[in-house]
């Protein structure tokens, strides 16, 4: 395994040769896989850790006495709080979840919950007419479960435009949160457009208003180092399996004071104390909101993909990406009728969406494929965003830590044959 | 012949430049307007069928999608044609439309019955493109429902 | 990896040699693993089939066009054919969730989404008044999400009593199960008793009330051959990690006409047709109620967990356990001052809780585990069903595929001396 | 010894079999009630203080547990015992027994400052069995933060 934190050199070589994956090929060619913003690859470690516990050390856990039993929850809490310490946080403050959609739909069930009942008097209680604002640029799991949480309290949806470079307008947002506002969600780096977003900003706007902040860590947890108490938002969320990590697994962060506060959403075993027939008692955070049994393995293998990006050294990773982010989009830049989504020389991660002039999305996916370089097209979850830039898919090129200049620079070139092949733009 | 050329034959490209059927025949004496779209990537069309007893006169649509959703609309179009087909051939044409699409490559579309668009055998390879060269045929089978 | 389907004989060595774990040793004692009602052990097949997935084929399922999406597409609704086949059902009514827990919350929440705002018109709604009934032996992940459906609904929960020897009392079932009944949510076999409950006769109760059946399937779907639709309940659930399977994976099953009129309860990413700003319209289920990425490795790992037990046939599995539960009974209750929790000679899985008199299940427990035995000590998540016998804790011992007479006989060994050890008893 | 002697040394059979302060003192003159649960098992005990200034009088309990939980209680009362000990004393005890037992066997109980509970060390290398030892002892820092 690869560790070259504090090296000062990124030796994509020796990284590359941690991913199994990457021997692959597709017809003739070598894979060239980007699309780690859909889902990231997988270094050994994090195979071989969930694998050695599965063979050597299941049992479940918070739950049994038993030798095994006992070896597997100090496994399950270590893996806490290593991934609670990637994200600067305390384990505490973690809450492990099915993924980041889940993670999401848990806070906005969670503020639910908390508006009916005898619970409506807590101050997370949303109102008809309180309102709850967004971006137009948000993932659809950043956007539907406060649609649905709206329609179920009477509260009112907003949103943050997108400027046509991808920035999000401040100023509409300053004009947007204010006393109604209760509750304020925007992902860090949006899907789509790669810009890292100004959180401190929209986490003052929303503290001056009083309002909950939601961050949606998905495409900023696996690139930039993230320290979330120091970002200041209330609550967090991120995939496991975007952080080269295991499928099934994901974090809701929170600050303790809001976890505390905020009711369960899912129940059943192991985040009780006492139950009797009609009535339950619930355990403290993190605990209350971790029904049943956890993805302990996947939890493990969590621990282990947070640690291997800790090798590398998220600020290495995050200068490294930044350097393929430039000559990729460079390169985009420079092809005819390439349009990119959101083209602002900000803070960026190494993913761009663009669109080719006479050539759909689909079609485009198509030739990349051929050479076997895998890309993503679609609406990327992001409906409103491509409405936003007029267009209803886009294709998608997200770079990774084995990612590569030589591969950026094949899907370059293929891509600038694009338009010929199907006989447009001359 | 590349996997790609065999996918996106000259054929192919020709029909998605130079649509058949595009632009909705006059409403007047439509019998079923159906409006279909791909989940995936957001590819819509817009067919409108016209019978005349069991006789299906003419499919016209509007759309946009990838080269294959908009040259396998084409190739159905032009397929019912200005003759029009018997209802039920359409149908069986639809049925085996898809299990051929669905087939992976095992049942080749027969020149004879689908015409032009026989040239789409090689999207049944390429399994995350089926559901491309279906949109304009699903939306005929729903209109044939409705009508 | 063993086939036994249609040999007529059940080779438990061999089976014993698809399970890496059960060359652990814990001290100097080899593993004698009695948990597997908490969770299973996983046969190497299993881990192959996750591990091959992500090593060679990893990709963002049913959102992407290249070629590895596409083959993780396939094989990921491939393993849904393939758990759909083992309980019997179409693929359209398997809805993958994060666990057992995960899906009875699902279907207590879809049906709370049911009664507030304009969907309160569905048949499924709740108002306050309607009832819903559970049983008196229900694990939390089976009571609470009913408890907490009642308080934001306003409807009232009631239960259906245990006898002292751990059948359920029907005659009270007749007469709970009424007009007001909307929904009635059951274990198949209850993880304290052990007892397959009769599934036809509630189920036929609910059906002439018009009630609506929740089966709790996490015990009987690793043991007995089950068919969800001929026992003809609406929904049910079971966990992957207690079938031999993965983690981080369960199923909600349900019939096609209920999982078309329940609205959603998770919203993102995949489950959506149209979306904007503030709607979105949604796919048919299954798939509206699989927001955000799925837990993919997981369901490929899941159909080679169920293709292993069908490879050793669910009829011979439970003709199997049925031999190693008689032992397993029959021994404890040789021994003096062992009480069993549900005693009834009814059809029955390898599963016994039991009291030992004057020793707390803690200390049986650690005495059982200093020679390698693990078994469950506690309320098995089961709170009420320990208070209707008198107890706080008891001690379980589960059986697996895996389980030899020789595990069982030294377990019961263990036991017998416990008593004397603590010198109480004599 | 075997590990499991170890554990469970006949002092700590003892204390569980007949186990000192168990039963509630004069309800007259507590300080403070408190109840624990160890959600687990379900295990309870409810502890009751008597301060007297800034003196620790007595710590009388009942409760139903493993026979760690029970002796691990009965062996608090007898430390705290008929004299009393000054408040920080019994905070700073509380603070050591939690860090032995957290220490994984790394930080033996001094018979001196801990007398009889000094046997409970053992618990220390059985994870899941810490919490049944630390019952009462949490049960009265709770007691001590009411009072
Ligand atoms: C009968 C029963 N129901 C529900 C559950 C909950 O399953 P899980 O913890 O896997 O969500 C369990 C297992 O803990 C169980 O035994
Ligand atoms: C920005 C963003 N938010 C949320 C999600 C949803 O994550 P998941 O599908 O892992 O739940 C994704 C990924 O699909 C994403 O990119």
């Amino acid at each position: 395994m690869t560790s070259l934190a504090g090296t000062g050199v990124f030796d994509v070589r020796a990284v590359r040769a941690d991913f199994p994956i990457l021997d692959e090929r597709i017809g003739d060619a070598p894979l060239v896989y980007l699309d780690s913003a859909a889902t990231s690859q997988k270094p050994r470690v994090v195979l071989d850790a969930e694998r050695a516990f599965l063979e050597h050390a299941n049992a479940a856990v918070h739950r049994g006495a038993h030798t095994l039993a006992a070896e597997a929850t100090e496994s399950f809490e270590d893996a806490r709080a290593a991934v609670a310490a990637f994200v600067g946080a305390e384990p505490e403050s973690i809450v492990w979840t099915a993924g980041a959609t889940a993670a999401l739909n848990l806070a906005a069930y969670a503020i639910g919950n908390a508006s009916v009942g005898p619970a409506a008097t807590s101050r997370y209680a949303l109102h008809p007419g309180d309102e709850i604002v967004v971006t137009e640029a948000e993932h659809h799991a950043n956007l539907i479960p406060w649609q649905q949480l709206a329609a179920r309290t009477g509260a009112v949806l907003r949103h943050i435009p997108v400027h046509d470079d991808g920035t999000l307008d401040l100023t509409a947002a300053a004009a947007l949160i204010g006393e109604r506002t209760r509750v304020v969600a925007f992902s860090h780096v949006s899907n789509v457009l790669g810009i890292v977003n100004p959180v401190a900003e929209l986490v003052a706007l929303a503290r001056d208003a009083g309002a909950l902040t939601v961050l949606d860590a998905c495409q900023s947890a696996p690139h930039v180092p993230l320290d979330l108490p120091a970002l200041g938002v209330d609550l967090a969320a991120f995939s496991g399996h975007k952080v080269l990590g295991p499928y099934g697994i994901g974090v809701l962060y929170g600050r303790t004071e809001v976890l505390d506060a905020l009711p369960p959403v899912l129940t059943g075993g192991s985040m009780v104390t006492t139950v009797i027939l009609d009535h339950a008692e619930f355990l403290p955070a993190p605990h209350k909101f971790e029904a049943g049994t956890q993805p302990v393995s996947q939890a493990i293998g969590l621990a282990a993909a947070v640690r291997y990006l800790e090798g590398l050294g998220m600020t290495a990773v995050h200068e490294r990406e930044r350097l393929l982010e430039r000559r990729l989009r460079d390169g985009l830049r420079a092809i005819d009728g390439v349009r990119l989504l959101g083209d602002a020389d900000a803070d960026r991660v190494a993913l761009c969406a663009f669109d080719v002039d006479g050539v759909h999305a689909h079609d485009v996916g198509q030739v990349l494929d051929a050479q076997g370089i895998a890309v993503r097209v679609g609406h990327h979850c992001a409906q409103p965003l491509h409405r936003r830039f007029g267009m209803t898919a886009s294709v998608r090129a997200s770079a990774s830590v084995f990612t590569t200049e030589d591969e950026i620079d094949a899907f370059l070139d293929v891509l600038s044959g694009v338009r010929a092949y199907f006989g447009v733009g001359r | 012949m590349s996997g790609l050329d065999a996918l996106y034959q000259d054929l192919i490209l020709d029909h998605a430049k130079h649509p058949h059927g595009y632009g909705l025949a006059d409403a007047e004496g439509r019998t079923a307007d159906v409006h279909q779209r791909n989940p995936v990537c957001g590819d819509e069309i817009t067919l409108r069928l016209r019978l005349d007893g069991d006789t299906v006169r003419d499919v016209t649509w509007e759309g946009a999608g990838c080269s294959i959703s908009q040259a396998s609309a084409s190739m159905l179009a032009s397929l019912v044609g200005g003759d029009g087909m018997p209802r039920a051939t359409a149908s069986a044409l639809i049925d085996g439309f898809r299990a051929s699409l669905r087939s992976r490559g095992t049942i080749p579309l027969d020149e004879e019955r689908f015409g032009d668009a026989a040239a789409l055998s090689g999207v049944s390879k390429y399994t995350a493109r089926v559901k491309c060269a279906m949109l304009a045929w699903v939306a005929l089978e729903e209109a044939l429902l409705l009508a």
